[in-house]
């Protein structure tokens, strides 16, 4: 079952929810909206059809252009993409999630997404590592901490725009 | 030798000096042991872990490997770690090791030839054998750290409940030759391989294999090597010793280890009758004067120490080729089989016995 | 007195044993490598296990934003440090996709003979530490020695023995030594009968199956639901290999050679006969299963090199040529998932038409199968931890990245 | 000068004995004391193997210091947490047991001294006849000496093989040592059984939330 088929069925089901796709893509892939993120994966795991069981790997991108040489293509924003294969079919479908850089503008605020760890129990560690380095806040996450970076880090390495601290208990950063 | 003394010095020191002589022969015997021992656990592991072992440490074989380990361990700085209770700390190695030591007063090697002949040495051995534990409770608790509790702990469930069928199984014998007085039990096996009261009667035959399991695990080794399983608990009572103490426990372990393979050999294996009775034929026997029979005698310690050596190298080559068991299977190992087993053992013993007074 | 969690025992309470918590510190012989399992445990039988990562987190992706895809090629290596051939061939295959490239026959076949060979010296260590947590040393000396040979070999193609670089983008760096080819067969020839002495060893050892049977036992759907992926996933009984289920420009790799999934379908596995059978004490999922699979893998990747010897002779001498360092990659985002020997490493690359990614990410396997050890170890005894730790076959590298 | 080399040691070992058990009364920390117990019940071995009946110091290692040792051993570890280990005695309570301690040792004391035979050193302790009744045979049949036999003992014409089987069956009265030895097994099954885990398992978590 390919993607244009997956993407036929969920806007006629969801409707405004699915916000885009891009099927020639290398891996086609469908644009849901954060709020209605859940509702799409739950259907996604538990449709007969499609019995997508295993979720593969979360991954947080962030659009930002810090070198002023290279032009602007895109605003600034940030992505998480959800890569999902089926055992059962043999088929495989990867979601965006577009969110803003900060959480209604505000600098140090970070955008907000509903965790689907109650869907796939492997989402569980794969959410604290997006939040622990692109900085990604999953609402309803049951212990969302830093996973990889000591538990007092501050900041997430993977943004663009992040500065290596100057010294971490004594050891110099820069 | 303290009447020798006694022409040169006063009485006094005549017999100070001769007991003095006595207790260090003892305690070289023990570090010996340990020394050889140490050298052929490493052989053997090599061998069956297709390598070579030591080769260059002094001379052909590496048999200067345990001098240079006796000196590493001496040159290694042992700490008391902060948290430990000193003076437990340092006592605990001591105590596991005289226990250990003394077990050498009961061992006979040959027809006589026994530092302290007790008229119960069976029951002497599994006594003190049965205080080595308390040693490695001290160094589990007085370390300080969850790992040495959780080690001696287990150490101390496994000793105490394997006592149970090593009495049992070492009953047997005692049962069958009359008498707890080794020199007696060894000397009731001479002559011919049929003598050895394995061969006895098959109830026998198999107490002397749930006599090697549990002495296996009353000792600590092999498959039953809980307490210092380092896989789960580091090192277990072990953890927090380094340097010399750690040396101590480490000779505790192999001098108990050769001393119980010796009571194996005494009380099943015939001791120092050889299966051929070569010393009869030779007419080295205690009758015909006192050169032949020490010559006698010392054939049949040779006898011994092999038997003792061969049993040391089942327990070397257990520990090498099997996986270590859980606390809970060892202990359903001991309660479960090896007391039932004993006990029946026990009693199809005394009911050959019984039947069959003179032997079958 | 292991706790068998079958119905919910409700009995009374009454003497208040306080819980210890134990932790298996970072440093610890049976954690393979950095990692710290919190163990609550009270007396022997553990109520929780939270194991605690990030000690070897070096923020490889991070790197990646900043080197191009040839210079990023280093980093795979020292993810899983075990298996330094086959994450370098994810990654370069995840490229090589990105860019729509296709491979000559010989590149083809001596990347299917170098990641076999690397799966067998994975499962060798795995084989051998495993044997180590539960107690045993010999077995651990067999398989290091067949490794190092294995590790010879590959130190006369690429000059490495553990951090090889060796397969990049668009091939591999050289080709085969004169005379390998034969070394390697010789190599194939005696490595037989060591895996039966493996057998004898461990997997028919009545103490090694008392310490694993019915020990960690891992259910289907909970496998599929923590991501766990590879032989841990086979040994929970679900035939699932990318070398035959995953995506095309992977599978095709692996087009026209014979082999089998390892997984018990219906209660056999494949070929079972000339192996040692499953015990009776041993179910489906259990830490057993899992290292009979990986003993039956290594003899698929022994039957997969030959094929891969005599295709690689066959085919016309070129073997690919590697990309240019900065050559600049299109626009787009490409990710694939490639059958590691310790699950599935899946690489992700996006890039926005420049020689540097925008963005480079790596799934690693074992930081989902570390994930469900908590579910395993819930009322099992602390002896039994390094156990399921051991059956997991994890390595830190890869989890922390 | 020859000293009795055999009271010498057994005076040794009396006094290392006394002082561990001196040392186990004083000491605070709890292990110390099950440490010094040790120790002071090896010592009482020590003097049976001295007295010749080294079946009872065999029994005594394996009973006490291997079996009843080990188990305290193994209360006080678990235990010992940090507000037990150092159980410090307040002044009065010194003073108190001080005074009972005293009055203990000079009863004690004072028995000791009223049997003649006992009073002067170097001979081992062969009885004579005693005219009026005391606790002391009781006591020595305990230890094992067949106090109803004692004028065999001293006919002349005892034979060799004789002497040498009274010499064997040395420990008569052992009774009374097993009928300890069997109360104390009671009260050990008893205490196991009171204190056997008893423990609420909460109903296992079946599968990951499915919320």
């Amino acid at each position: 079952m390919d993607v244009s088929a997956i993407l036929q069925r969920l806007t006629e089901r969801f409707g405004p929810r699915i916000t885009g796709s891009n099927l020639e893509a290398i891996d086609p892939w469908i644009e849901v909206a954060p709020e209605g993120l859940p509702e799409v994966c739950r259907h996604l795991r538990d449709e007969p059809e499609l019995r997508f069981n295993l979720l593969n790997c979360i991954t947080g991108v962030d659009y930002l252009q810090v070198d002023p040489k290279r032009k602007l293509e895109f605003e600034p924003h940030v992505e998480v993409i959800y890569h999902l294969w089926s055992l059962v079919h043999k088929h495989r479908l990867v979601l965006k999630v577009r969110l803003p850089r900060w959480k209604d503008g505000i600098e140090g605020r970070l955008p907000e997404v509903p965790s689907v760890t109650g869907i796939w129990s492997t989402a569980n560690w794969h959410e604290r590592e997006v939040y622990d380095l692109s900085g990604i806040w999953f609402a309803g996450h049951p212990d969302l901490r830093r996973i990889l970076c000591p538990e007092d880090w501050v900041g997430h390495p993977l943004r663009k725009d992040y500065q290596m601290p100057v010294e971490y208990h004594g050891i110099r950063g820069r | 030798m303290a009447e020798l003394l006694k022409s040169f010095v006063p009485v006094w020191l005549a017999y100070s000096t001769a007991a003095a002589v006595n207790a260090a022969l003892l305690v070289v015997l023990a570090l010996m042991v340990a020394a050889v021992c140490n050298w052929l656990e490493r052989k053997v592991a090599g061998r069956i872990q297709d390598r070579l072992g030591p080769t260059r440490v002094g001379g052909r074989f590496g048999w200067l490997q345990s001098v240079a380990d006796g000196l590493k361990l001496l040159a290694k700085e042992d700490l008391i770690p902060q948290g430990a209770d000193r003076l437990l700390f340092r006592a605990a190695p001591y105590v596991s090791f005289c226990a250990a030591c003394s077990l050498y007063l009961a061992l006979p090697l040959a027809d006589g030839w026994v530092a302290l002949q007790l008229n119960s040495a069976v029951f002497f051995i599994l006594a003190v054998a049965g205080l080595e534990v308390l040693g490695v409770i001290l160094a589990g608790y007085a370390s300080g750290s969850k790992w040495s509790l959780f080690g001696a702990m287990r150490e101390a469930a496994q000793v105490v409940s394997n006592e149970i069928p090593l009495a049992l199984c070492a009953l047997i014998p005692v049962m069958i030759a009359g008498s707890m007085d080794l020199v007696e039990i060894g000397n009731r096996q001479e002559g011919w391989l049929t003598n050895w009261l394995v061969f006895h009667d098959p109830f026998t035959f198999l107490t002397f294999f749930v006599y090697l399991t549990c002495a296996v695990a009353s000792v600590n080794r092999a498959p039953f090597d809980l307490a210092e399983a380092e896989s789960e608990l580091v090192a277990g009572f072990m953890t927090e010793y380094s340097g010399f103490r750690w040396g101590v426990f480490f000779m505790a372990e192999y001098a108990s280890m050769f001393v119980i393979s010796g009571l194996a050999a005494i009380l099943f294996l015939g001791g120092w009758n050889g299966p051929v009775p070569i010393a009869q034929w030779l007419g080295l026997t205690r009758d015909v004067g006192p050169l032949a029979a020490w010559l006698g005698n010392f054939l049949g310690m040779c006898n011994m120490l092999l038997k003792c050596s061969l049993g040391v190298l089942v327990m070397m080559w257990l520990r090498w080729t099997l996986p270590r068991l859980r606390i809970d299977q060892v202990m359903t190992v001991c309660l479960r089989y090896c007391i039932p087993l004993a006990a029946v053992a026990l009693l199809g013993a005394m009911w050959w016995t019984y039947m069959w007074p003179g032997g079958w | 007195m292991a706790l068998q969690r079958s119905g919910p025992e409700t009995v009374e309470f009454d003497v208040h044993t306080d819980e210890l918590l134990v932790n298996m510190g970072p440093q610890h012989p049976s954690t393979h490598g950095v990692l710290r399992v919190v163990v609550r445990a009270d007396g022997e039988v553990v109520s929780e296990v939270t194991p605690q990562i990030g000690y070897l987190h070096r923020c490889a992706e991070k790197i990646g934003e900043n080197v191009t895809p040839r210079q990023w090629i280093p980093y795979t290596d020292r993810m899983d440090y075990l298996a330094g051939m086959n994450m370098n061939l994810g990654w370069a295959l995840t490229v090589e996709k990105l860019l729509r490239m296709e491979l000559p026959e010989r590149a083809r076949h001596l990347r299917v003979l170098i990641a076999e060979l690397g799966r067998i010296a994975s499962h060798l260590v795995a084989a051998g530490t495993y044997g180590l947590d539960l107690g045993s040393f010999t077995p651990f000396m067999y398989c290091f020695r067949e490794r190092e040979r294995i590790l010879d070999l590959f130190e006369l193609v690429c000059g490495a023995r553990l951090t090889y670089s060796y397969i990049t983008i668009g091939g591999v760096t050289a080709d085969l030594p004169p005379g390998w080819l034969e070394e390697c067969e010789a190599f194939l020839d005696q490595f037989n009968p060591v895996i039966d002495e493996l057998h004898a060893m461990l997997t028919s050892n009545a103490i090694f199956i008392r310490r694993t049977a019915k020990i960690g036992v891992l259910a289907p759907e909970v496998a599929i639901d923590y991501g766990c992926t590879g032989p841990v996933l086979r040994g929970s009984g679900v035939s699932w290999d990318l070398r035959r289920d995953g995506e095309p420009c992977y599978t095709k790799m692996y087009e026209g050679y014979r082999f089998e999934v390892i997984a018990q379908v219906d209660g056999r596995y494949p070929q079972d006969q000339k192996y040692p059978p499953v015990p009776a004490a041993a179910v489906l999922g259990d830490s057993w299963h899992r290292f009979y699979v990986r003993m039956l893998e290594v003899v698929q990747s022994v039957g997969l090199v030959r094929q891969a010897i005599e295709r690689y002779r066959r085919s016309p001498p070129d073997c690919g040529e590697p990309i240019r360092i900065t050559q600049k990659l299109p626009k787009g985002e490409a990710y694939l998932e490639t059958e590691a020997p310790k699950g599935q490493m899946g690489f992700m690359v996006i890039s926005d038409g420049a020689a540097i990614p925008w963005r480079a990410r790596a799934r690693s396997s074992s930081f989902c199968n570390l994930s469900v050890i908590s579910e395993l170890c819930r009322g099992c005894l602390i002896a039994d931890v390094p156990s399921v730790l051991g059956s997991l076959d994890i390595v830190l590298g890869e989890i922390d990245r | 000068m020859d000293i009795n080399w055999h009271s010498f040691f057994f005076l040794l070992v009396a006094l290392l004995t006394c002082a561990f058990a001196l040392a186990v009364v004083i000491s605070s920390n709890i292990v110390r004391m099950a440490f010094y117990l040790v120790l002071s019940l090896g010592g009482v071995a020590g003097l049976f193997f001295l007295a010749g009946a080294d079946f009872l110091g065999g029994l005594q290692l394996l009973v006490y210091v291997g079996g009843t040792l080990v188990l305290l051993a193994f209360g006080v570890m678990l235990t010992a947490r940090a507000p037990l280990v150092s159980m410090k005695t307040a002044p009065g309570q010194w003073v108190l047991a001080a005074v009972v301690g005293g009055c203990l040792l000079a009863v004690l004391l004072q028995v000791a001294w009223s049997v003649g035979q006992w009073a002067g050193p170097g001979r081992p302790g062969v009885l004579e006849e005693e005219a009026k009744p005391t606790a002391a045979p009781l006591g020595l049949g305990l230890v094992g000496v067949r106090v109803d036999q004692l004028d065999v003992d001293r006919r002349a014409d005892l034979t060799e093989k004789e002497k040498k089987a009274r010499e064997a069956g040395m420990s008569g009265y052992l009774v009374a040592f097993e009928v300890i030895s069997v109360h104390l097994v009671v009260v050990l099954i008893g205490a196991a059984y009171l204190a056997r885990a008893k423990r609420r398992v909460d109903a296992p978590l079946a599968r990951p939330p499915q919320t």
